[in-house]
């Protein structure tokens, strides 16, 4: 091969030789580069001439240093090995020499090249095969499935016909509904308070006269302590108790009014 | 592939216009719109259907055809707005609740601007604020943007030109609405007995109004 | 619900076991697996059906049902592995141009290592490299994982306990594929002694060698 190109004059040849040269970058590596040079005998794999294939190689990796270009170490390698190789193939082997033959060599070099073959147009194939998202298509719209990629937003048509009645109603119901749990009213507060005065002879805070139950949650709390504020401003003006706060924002007291039982 | 030879040799092929083939035989636009529908990431009306399919389909027949042969299957063919989808049949919706993670509750707030967009649409921001009596913040117009379930309709054609929102064919897809003209009325509402304005035992939040819990909170701190 | 009563008049109920209902009947199975595939985009596998299913629920005969029903459909029922999935027929995917997922082309490199996982898992990284004849970059093997078509397999037995690739149920989805049996020219390759790891003569360490063989019987075992 190596005196072909130089005998050669033909420029397209020399051509295509330098080209062959400069894409070894575009090689993976030398086996792919040994698969490459096989095609050129234009055989079965399993018929292949290594030794052949072997000077092919070395050719190339000669060529390559005639052009000062550098082949990377892997290159350089697979050329002293199949220098070796070719060396084998071509003596006779010393009697009593150990390990495997030319041929075996050789065999399993042309099977590396078969089954590396056989890879790429398994690959191919693969390739070729109808594929998902392009040829056949899995539902475009599943539905709610063991995914916890999303949150999904609960709500249902009567949730929104619910919340549209409550704004359409919320004007003409409000005034007159009471609609707060949380609300303990004044009427109440005021009846419960009258109850308990006949009984409060002595200065007591206003807040142990709250109803059980109320004394807790703050918003509650809040509520009743207005209502039953309010309500003994009421007693207070009718006159059946007295209150008292002995300075600003201390606890207000209240207590039977004292004249009343002793009229 | 095969189909096509059949439709060839099966069909008298219209011969009027060169270069034209006849339209397949309608078992095979069935197919063909089965197909589609099954790969669409949404709903597609029979116009979308039929731009997609070989000339001289007719998308409306074949949907006709589809639409019956599913219906009594575990998936049916309905109809969204003026699109069409598989979906799986209403009695088999609890096959699907397993897989139902992480679902949570939209907030009140949202609800009723979702509410006010269903019953009003187009609406404007202002009109919504009107209606719900407290301002609408950015943040629930976006998520109900986010959610696919309000969309920008057309600018009111009064000064200022504000945008109106009006809901999305996926808002009347995930309500299993054909058309948010199909929403109860007012009085279909009260018959319904949802006018009923006392909370709703267990209802959490009734008596939460913004305004009045704000003012109450305001008027007895501690 | 009125096939649950149908159910519960047309078959004989269990009496044995107090508090479980009889089986649905198999056009009602046939139905539930019908919603249940059509709504996930991923194949599911007999366990994970009859896991959704009512108690006594037969998913694999359902399934038989059901793929007959769908043959020659738009839309099929097909077998990936161990699992099952509607996807639509292949001769259609024209129409679905709207669908199509533009994919990063894959290397030459990755295309090769994911067609020699296919072929010889489970394959270590060192196998790769020898038969491509070159180093395989981290980047082609995250790329293959990313996609989700290969996955780690068991440790190799062999000294440096080396992990080994696979492929995954996504690849066979992906390629339609029902198993890995099913990749095309499989048996031939093997019968030509390409699937073999035959170490270099005279070379000591193939170990490996006697591991990846172990390996293949395993998973190609008819």
């Amino acid at each position: 091969m190596t005196d072909d190109w130089e005998s050669r004059d033909d420029i397209s040849a020399r051509r295509a030789a330098e080209a062959l040269i400069v894409d070894v970058d575009g090689y993976e590596g030398p086996l792919d580069l040994l698969l490459t040079l096989s095609r050129a005998q234009k055989v079965d794999l399993r018929r292949i001439s290594v030794l052949q294939l072997a000077e092919q190689y070395l050719g190339f990796v000669e060529q390559a240093r005639a052009l000062r270009i550098e082949l990377a170490a892997d290159y350089l390698v697979m050329a002293a090995w199949l220098a070796y190789l070719k060396s084998r193939l071509l003596l006779p082997p010393e009697p009593g020499e150990e390990g495997p033959s030319g041929e075996e060599l050789a065999a399993h070099l042309a099977w590396q090249l078969e089954r590396l073959q056989a890879m790429r147009e398994a690959a191919a194939r693969l390739m070729g095969r109808d594929q998902k998202g392009r040829d056949f298509f899995a539902r475009g719209q599943p539905e709610a499935l063991a995914i916890s990629r999303k949150t999904r937003f609960e709500v249902a048509l009567i949730d929104l016909m619910r919340a549209y009645a409550r704004l359409r109603t919320r004007d003409e119901f409000r005034p007159f509904a009471f609609d707060r749990s949380d609300i303990y009213p004044y009427e109440a507060a005021l009846e419960r308070l009258s109850t308990l005065v006949p009984g409060a002879s002595d200065w007591t805070a206003l807040q142990a006269y709250l109803p059980e139950g109320w004394r807790g949650a703050a918003k509650r709390k809040r509520s009743v302590i207005a209502s039953t504020f309010a309500a003994s401003l009421e007693l207070a003006k009718q006159g059946s108790i007295e209150l008292r706060q002995t300075e600003s924002f201390a606890p207000l007291q209240l207590r039977r009014r004292q004249g009343r039982a002793d009229e | 592939m095969s189909d096509d030879r059949e439709q060839m040799t099966g069909e008298a092929p219209e011969r009027g216009e060169p270069g034209l083939f006849a339209a397949p035989p309608m078992a095979e636009q069935e197919r063909m719109v089965e197909a589609i529908l099954f790969a669409s990431a949404e709903p597609l009306s029979a116009a979308q259907l039929a731009e997609r399919l070989p000339p001289g389909c007719d998308a409306t027949e074949a949907l006709a055809h589809l639409r019956s042969r599913y219906s009594g299957r575990g998936v049916n063919l309905v109809r969204v707005g003026d699109a069409y989808a598989m979906r799986t049949a209403p009695d088999l919706g609890w096959l699907m609740q397993a897989e139902r993670v992480e679902t949570r509750k939209l907030s009140r707030a949202a609800i009723e601007t979702l509410a006010i967009v269903a019953y009003h649409q187009p609406v404007t921001r202002a009109e919504i604020e009107e209606i719900r009596g407290v301002a609408v913040s950015r943040g629930t117009i976006d998520q109900l943007l986010e959610l696919d379930w309000i969309r920008l309709g057309r600018r009111r054609m009064t000064p200022g030109r504000p945008v109106t929102f009006v809901v999305t064919e996926e808002f009347l897809d995930h309500f299993g609405l054909e058309s948010a003209r199909d929403l109860p009325g007012l009085k279909e509402l009260r018959e319904a007995g949802l006018l009923d304005s006392r909370p709703m035992p267990g209802q959490p939040g009734d008596d939460e109004g913004e305004g009045a819990a704000t003012g109450q909170s305001e008027l007895f701190e501690d």
